[in-house]
């Protein structure tokens, strides 16, 4: 029972993590039908950031966590906001008309192409490098649970962003103006929204969320690689599709969702901890063959 | 129409005259030589091939530039009479396709004397008939599969597979039972929990210690594995944990191992982790492994190893910093064990295919004290030097606490 | 032989100095090649082709690099003098490859020189062939300009057949030849150390010969000659490549490489059929030959196959085909309900899924870690295919099976290829691609064709892993990766979708480049992932384009606009 | 009287609550043209998409001489009922040739093995249809254009392109959605012709328009549809003569038209 609620804990740890990014996607394919594969690299970049941030303060700042991780967070947001302007200006935009599946092949390029751009850096990144220790030690115990404070923070974090994000999008302008482009760019066009501006700040957004996820990811596992991208933004993809694409709630349930099927599981199912994963890929495909708009999402729409 | 071409035609035919009414051509001067040696019979060859790009690169230039610094070594000593030795590296891409190629393409050189490589068993399995069939050593620094020199049944029916095959570096069939050993008699763990990263060092590994355990009549409570690219390992510790083990034993390397153990920390698990060579690193301290951790490794601890010293500062000395990686010190020797094998072969004679039998013999006969202790290998082509040693994490420091041979 | 002159064009600022240009260029083009290029022998060895401190007085002695400077200067003295159509383009054309050569050596010679002292003068010694070759680049690139870029050469003449084969014959040969000379650049064996500069100064001087024949309207005669004589050309292929082991590539590392880019191709070109007929994006696809491989793997008798028998590899390749197959059905019938880009996840779900299984040694048929090894060489009364073997007089190289295997192999999936797509169900594939819905509406069964599509494309990469796996003698998870999966459908998307010879060059390409440019080892796959980019963004019908897809590629954008529009209104 | 080739039975679609169509019925007599009028967005193409399966009706049934259609496309057009639609929706990078033979897919029957190996009855089996398409262009007019790509046709004959590919399916029902929309007078004229010709081929037709006058010219009967209701069915006379139809079609302010407009519009959304 205890490992149950123990395994149940550490899934919502790791869907606060996913939901940060998965966020990412379903804002992007929400408003031009992108699965911008390369988010996942976005949030790998944005901890490296935070890693460099780190490294570039003068010894005595590298002492006080006070100082040191908002730095830390700053920069490694900056990073992923720079990254994924670049991206979306030269690598997506350009493709904005074309056949669906170039900016899909694109995305998988950007992400490469990332990967390995930090891999020049830091030229060992393949193997994990140590993540600057400047997060609060220690557990947060309940009864037999226990959850380190990062991963609490994480959580927080995860939630509180996912509804201010919500709340954003339905109350601001801003956020009236990408839910009438997500709708129709063209008539969004006529009523005045200028769909470049709402795009770039789209990913923006979710380059802020990446950013801050990197930053967490680094200080709850103490390492970071340049595998995680790709790994992690495999399941946020996941979780987004499970929510149903274009939709925050979703997304965030969906990345919750995940957490809990990997850890359970790995615990409970046959064959453990090795075909974990597996069995997100399974109810991923379940879900799309049985309910193909996701959990939250609207069903297609047939032009005819 | 005609006339065009007519005209065309003579304008060639006249530009070439022009440019044919001359004399001939001086030589140019050699460029530079190796060294005050006589190389005067020409360059030889030692092959590498390891991942030099993508994924695995770090260890992959590890091995590459270890083998370097023998073969300038070597070319400095004049070691082997009358030539003078290159490397050349090939990339596997850690991708046993790409490896036969590059097997392939050292094979067709008549002046490649000896590989060193591959880093993966997989890639391996491809390289090793390629060279065989043009009786070329091979002296793999990293392949620690018992299969790959002594068969599937290597422990029952041990039966040699490649006569061209070497390797420097030990087998799990050692480590992982020295380990078992230890843990069971010397630490007093009898209920031992595995996590694996499903790659064929750490499976090896992992296998051949439950087995030994069970002998020494310890208990494996639970064996689970984590993804190549997982970092969060939660799940993985809250389940072993129930199993209330007195120790983890890692089959794997140490970027894993590292955040495994710092994480098993704070998830409460407060026991030691102990794996083999593969994490027995500096890095894996910084990773997060703690206090009472334990690894084997092969031969002597290093500081009583005077060899072992002199590869780290040559190495330093010419590539800067040092990053040979973990596979580096295995590859210096590997090569070493070529070129040595070669001196003998060519002894002041000049190199040629027929030689390459001979060649082998020698690379089969040949006995050096390297980076990792005594060079030598038995009958299946494996390193004699069963000299094992248990480091355990001290005050952030990898200390030797046991060193011995593994005796059944 | 009768030429239309159309040295017309805009008019330009360069127009008088056209010639003049062409002509400076040339000569200087022929000076650059006799100069010395290296002011001191570098650390690696000579620069090669003796251009280190020489004044070349015989220039039939020249070789490499240097004898290609020196017949594109002649070339371009030619061209400015002689009568040949679109003159401007010809000239622009072997400009553009001068400088590339020269450019290549130049800024190779200065790296590994460490500095441009290398290049220029130093302690006395002087060598500027590379700064004047690049001057007569530039200058005859400029005169290209200024001659006037006129519509491409129109060759307007009939031959007689045999003629006809007879040029055909020739053509097809050079192309054979320069094949050979490109894979041989740079040298085999223990590595050259300028191989990569050697290789690249070799692709500008081929380039600039293209240029210049395309530009004489020479390379449309061809196609068109070809297409004439389609047959009779198919066949000529064929025999070049069953050719290429009796040319100078004829090595067994080049057959090695050669088989295993013939392995990729034919899994390549089932890629295609997915996505680039049924405009499907599959990102697990190498999982299908990876299924095929451990199929053929296991019926081999390796020691740890899980069949102790071993059938005759046909049978195996048969059984590897129909496995994969059947889980490409698998795989595909979630596209009844899925759109597009959604399926994309469902397939890379499906690789890592496979690859995961692999690795844990599922129902005990991957061995796990392990892998397979020791998989038996095919062998065909008594020839066994890894060792070399000889007709007649002639010992041709070990692998040369192999090779010729692999070329059946590939001309057959071409076959299938061509045959499908020019056929009912090819026409339904593109359909649906272009407008599903449309597609519908004409009777198409949209499911039943897209789970077609993956079922074919699925057997192909099956027969080809089954082959792999021979080739290889071992069969492990690590070689069926997600980027291999990349890999596969950069090799689609470069070579152009929808094209057969496409998904061939392509996957030569990414076999061969890595291979010569070893300079760039470490950024190999950045350089791969920055080209997939680049390609979508510049040129996403590919290098040589499907006659649909070009099409499609350039309208699409418009198209797509004025639909929204419609959409909008109707709204 | 014979039963019709085609009957809509009280069709209803409802999208979230909002009803498109209410209670249709339509009946289309053997070798007969009917006209389908109403106002922008009253329904009309919302109903050719049950007539052809795309949408499957709330309630209601569509039978094609006599029994019920399938709800699936493709099974429709098996049946004997194509289309074409309002906004065109050609195969852009097929050859005009080729989107023809597209639409003697569902009459052809070589299978996966037969378009492999290209055997003699599959060779022949090819050339007849090569050889129908060719006629179907003729008949509509599009001569030796037949390698263009249709995207790079001019936009009246990529109607008629349309108009043949659908024929190639050989339909007993031809639904034409705004056949003439963007038309010049002189290609209006045309295509009436064409429809008169294709009524010849005994092929019965439903058309969508929404020029009246080429309607009344056209159709043997007229059916009116408002905000989702049959208003009035029969011949243009009496339609021409009814005063609802005038009331409620031609004689609306623009503005309650307007109104019309934005709640079909709504109701289409509905589905998104």
């Amino acid at each position: 029972m205890s490992v149950l609620l123990q395994q149940l804990a550490n899934g919502v740890v790791q869907g606060a993590l996913i939901a940060l990014i998965a966020l990412g996607y379903t804002m992007v394919y929400g408003i031009i039908q992108l699965i911008n594969f390369a988010h996942g690299e976005v949030f790998m970049v944005a901890s490296y950031g935070g890693l460099a941030t780190f490294t570039l303060l003068p010894d005595d700042l590298k002492k006080s966590a006070a100082v040191a991780l908002p730095l830390m967070f700053v920069g490694g947001i900056l990073v992923a906001v720079v990254v994924a302007v670049i991206m979306e200006r030269f690598a997506y935009r350009p493709l904005r008309n074309a056949p669906r599946l170039a900016p899909l092949i694109t995305a998988l390029g950007v992400s490469v192409f990332l990967q390995e751009a930090v891999r020049v850096f830091y030229p060992n990144a393949k193997s994990n490098l140590p993540y600057p220790k400047v997060f609060p030690e220690g557990n947060l115990t309940i009864g037999s649970i226990n959850v380190s404070w990062t991963g609490v923070m994480l959580v927080v974090l995860s939630v509180g962003l996912a509804v201010i994000l919500q709340t954003y999008v339905n109350r601001s302008r801003m956020g009236r103006a990408m839910r009438a482009t997500a709708q129709d760019p063209d008539t969004a066009k006529l009523m005045g929204v200028n769909p470049n501006r709402v795009i770039v700040l789209t990913f923006i957004f979710g380059a802020v969320l990446a950013g801050v996820a990197g930053i967490m990811y680094g200080g709850y596992l103490n390492n970071i690689n340049i595998d995680m991208g790709f790994q992690t933004g495999i399941f946020a993809f996941t979780a987004a599709v499970l929510g149903g694409v274009g939709s925050i709630r979703g997304a965030v349930i969906g990345a919750f969702i995940i957490g809990l099927i990997k850890t359970v599981a790995g615990q409970y199912m046959p064959g453990g901890t090795q075909y974990d994963y597996v069995w997100i890929f399974v109810v991923l495909i379940l879900v799309l063959v049985f309910r193909p708009q996701g959990l939250f999402g609207e069903p297609e729409r047939v032009r005819a | 129409m005609r006339k065009h071409s007519v005209k065309s035609a003579a304008i060639v035919g006249a530009s070439l005259l022009v440019l044919a009414a001359c004399g001939s051509n001086k030589d140019e001067g050699s460029g530079s030589n190796g060294g005050s040696c006589d190389t005067s019979k020409g360059t030889l060859t030692v092959g590498v091939v390891a991942p030099l790009s993508g994924n695995l690169s770090a260890l992959g230039v590890g091995i590459k530039q270890s083998a370097e610094l023998a073969v300038d070594e070597a070319n400095k000593k004049c070691t082997v009479k009358g030539y003078k030795l290159t490397v050349s590296a090939q990339d596997d891409e850690a991708n046993p396709a790409k490896g036969a190629q590059a097997a392939t393409k050292l094979s067709t050189d008549p002046n490649v004397v000896g590989v060193v490589g591959t880093l993966n068993s997989s890639v391996a399995q491809t390289v090793q008939p390629i060279l065989r069939d043009k009786k070329i050593p091979q002296v793999s620094p990293a392949n620690t599969n018992p299969s790959l020199t002594r068969g599937n049944d290597f422990l029952t029916a041990p039966k040699r597979q490649f006569d061209n095959y070497f390797r420097v570096c030990t087998t799990d069939d050692l480590q992982g039972p020295y380990a078992a050993n230890y843990l069971v008699e010397k630490a007093g763990k009898k209920k031992i929990a595995i996590i694996t990263d499903g790659k064929t060092y750490g499976e090896g590994l992992a296998a051949e210690l439950s087995k030994q355990v069970a002998k020494k009549g310890g208990q494996i409570v639970g064996s689970e594995k984590v993804g190549e690219k997982d970092t969060d390992f939660s799940g993985v510790i809250s389940k072993i944990k129930a199993l209330s083990p007195d120790a983890v034993y890692y089959g794997g390397e140490y970027p894993v191992a590292g955040p495994l153990s710092k994480q098993m920390a704070s998830a409460g698990l407060n026991v030691p982790l102990m794996g083999g060579d593969g994490i027995f690193d500096g890095k894996y301290i910084e990773l997060g492994g703690k206090e009472g951790d334990l690894a084997t490794s092969v031969g002597a601890p290093t500081e009583s190893l005077a060899t072992a010293k002199a590869f780290v500062d040559a190495y330093k000395a010419k590539f800067g910093k040092e990053d040979y990686a973990a596979y580096g010190a295995f590859s210096y020797d590997a090569a070493n064990a070529i070129i040595g094998a070669l001196a003998a072969t060519v002894d002041g004679a000049a190199w040629d295919e027929s030689k390459r039998d001979a060649m082998l013999q020698n690379v089969g006969k040949y006995s050096g004290s390297g980076a990792t202790g005594e060079v030598k290998f038995d009958q299946y082509g494996d390193s004699t030097n069963k000299v094992l040693t248990v480091y355990q994490v001290t005050s952030a420091k990898w200390k030797d606490v046991q060193t011995g041979t593994f005796t059944g | 032989m009768s030429t239309v002159d159309t040295t017309s064009g805009k008019p330009s600022p360069l127009a008088s100095l056209g010639k003049p240009f062409a002509a400076a260029g040339g000569v200087l083009g022929i000076v650059a090649a006799l100069l010395p290029w290296v002011t001191f022998s570098l650390n690696d060895g000579n620069w090669p082709d003796k251009s280190t401190l020489q004044f070349f007085d015989a220039p039939f002695a020249v070789t490499g690099f240097r004898w290609h400077v020196l017949l594109l200067g002649v070339l371009i003295l030619v061209a400015t003098f002689a009568p040949v159509p679109s003159r401007g383009r010809v000239v622009r054309a072997l400009g553009w490859g001068l400088t590339i050569v020269s450019l290549v050596n130049a800024v190779y010679i200065t790296v590994k020189g460490g500095g441009l002292g290398a290049i220029t003068a130093v302690d006395g010694a002087t060598a500027f062939g590379g700064v004047v070759g690049l001057v007569a680049g530039v200058l005859a690139i400029l005169a290209g300009y200024g001659i006037g870029i006129g519509p491409v050469g129109e060759w307007k003449f009939k031959i007689s057949t045999p003629v006809a084969y007879l040029v055909l014959l020739v053509s097809f040969g050079a192309v054979l030849y320069a094949v050979a000379a490109m894979l041989t650049t740079g040298g085999v064996g223990s590595a050259n150390p300028y191989a990569g500069a050697i290789f690249l100064s070799f692709l500008g001087f081929a380039g600039g010969l293209l240029g210049a024949l395309s530009g004489v309207g020479y390379v449309r005669w061809i196609s068109a000659l070809s297409e004439q004589h389609r047959v009779f050309s198919v066949i000529v292929l064929a025999a070049c490549a069953l050719l290429l082991p009796f040319t100078e590539a004829g090595n067994e590392y080049w057959m090695t490489v050669a088989a295993n880019i013939g392995i990729y191709a034919a899994t390549a070109i089932g890629l295609n059929i997915v996505v680039g007929l049924a405009g499907l994006l599959d990102l697990g696809y190498v999982a299908f030959m990876g299924i095929g491989a451990l199929v053929a793997a296991n019926f081999s008798g390796a020691a740890t196959a899980y069949f102790g028998f071993d059938l005759p590899f046909p049978v195996a390749a048969v059984i590897a085909a129909v496995v994969a197959g059947i889980f490409g059905a698998i795989v595909g019938s979630p596209t009844l309900r899925v759109r597009g880009d959604y399926l994309a996840i469902v397939t890379l779900a499906f690789g890592e899924i496979f690859t995961r299984s692999a690795q844990n040694d599922i129902g005990g048929f991957t061995n796990g870690s392990n892998a397979i090894p020791g998989i038996p060489a095919l062998s065909l009364f008594g020839a066994e295919f890894n060792k070399s073997f000889t007709i007649g007089a002639i010992k041709l190289p070990a692998g040369v099976l192999y090779y010729v295997l692999i070329v059946l192999l590939v001309a057959a999936t071409m076959a299938v290829f061509a045959n499908l797509k020019f056929s009912r169900i090819g026409r339904a594939w593109i359909a649906i691609r272009e407008d599903e819905d449309a597609a519908r509406a004409m009777g198409i069964r949209t499911g039943k064709m897209k789970i077609l599509a993956f079922l074919i494309g699925a057997m192909l990469a099956g027969l080809a892993g089954a082959v792999f796996a021979h080739k290889n003698g071992t069969v492990s998870y690590e070689s069926f990766k997600f980027l291999e999966s990349v890999t596969l459908l950069a090799a689609v998307i470069l070579g152009g979708m929808g094209s057969i010879p496409g998904a061939v060059l392509g996957a030569a390409l990414l076999f061969v480049l890595p291979e010569k440019l070893r300079d760039f080892e470490d950024y190999r796959l950045m350089i791969f992932g920055l080209a997939l980019i680049l390609i979508m963004r510049f040129r996403p019908v590919g290098l040589i384009p499907d006659a649909h897809r070009r099409a499609e590629m350039v309208e699409r954008a418009d198209e797509n606009a004025d639909e929204a529009h419609l959409e909008a209104k109707k709204a | 009287m014979s039963t019709p080739v085609l009957e809509a039975r009280d069709v209803s679609m409802v999208f979230g609550g909002l009803k498109a169509l209410k209670g249709v019925t339509l009946t289309l007599e053997e070798g007969k043209i009917v006209g389908l009028i109403g106002p922008n967005g009253a329904g009309k193409t919302t109903f050719f998409n049950c007539l052809t399966g795309l949408y499957t009706p709330t309630t209601g049934e569509v039978l094609l001489k006599g029994n019920v259609l399938p709800g699936d496309p493709a099974k429709v057009t098996e049946a004997g009922v194509a289309r074409t639609f309002q906004n065109i929706r050609l195969f852009p990078s097929m050859s005009v040739l080729e989107n023809v033979m597209v639409g003697r897919h569902v009459r052809m029957k070589q299978g996966p093995l037969a378009s492999l190996f290209h055997g003699p009855a599959y060779q022949r089996g090819e050339k007849a249809a090569r050889e129908r398409s060719r006629e179907l262009l003729a008949f509509v007019g599009l001569n030796n254009v037949d390698d263009e790509l249709s995207r790079n046709l001019p936009y009246g004959d990529q109607r008629r392109l349309e108009i043949a590919r659908a024929l190639a399916t050989d339909p007993a029902v031809l639904l034409l959605d705004e056949p003439t929309a963007g038309m010049n007078p002189q290609e209006t004229e045309a295509t009436q012709q064409l429809i008169f010709r294709i009524r010849e081929t005994g092929v019965s037709v439903v058309v969508i328009e929404h020029d009246i006058k080429f309607i009344f010219g056209l159709c043997d009967s007229v059916s009116v549809l408002v905000q989702g209701e049959l208003l009035v069915e029969g011949s243009p006379e009496v339609v021409r003569a009814d005063p609802r139809v005038v009331e409620a079609y031609l004689g609306k302010p623009p503005d309650e038209v307007q109104h019309d407009v934005e709640a079909a519009a709504a109701a289409e959304e509905e589905q998104a």
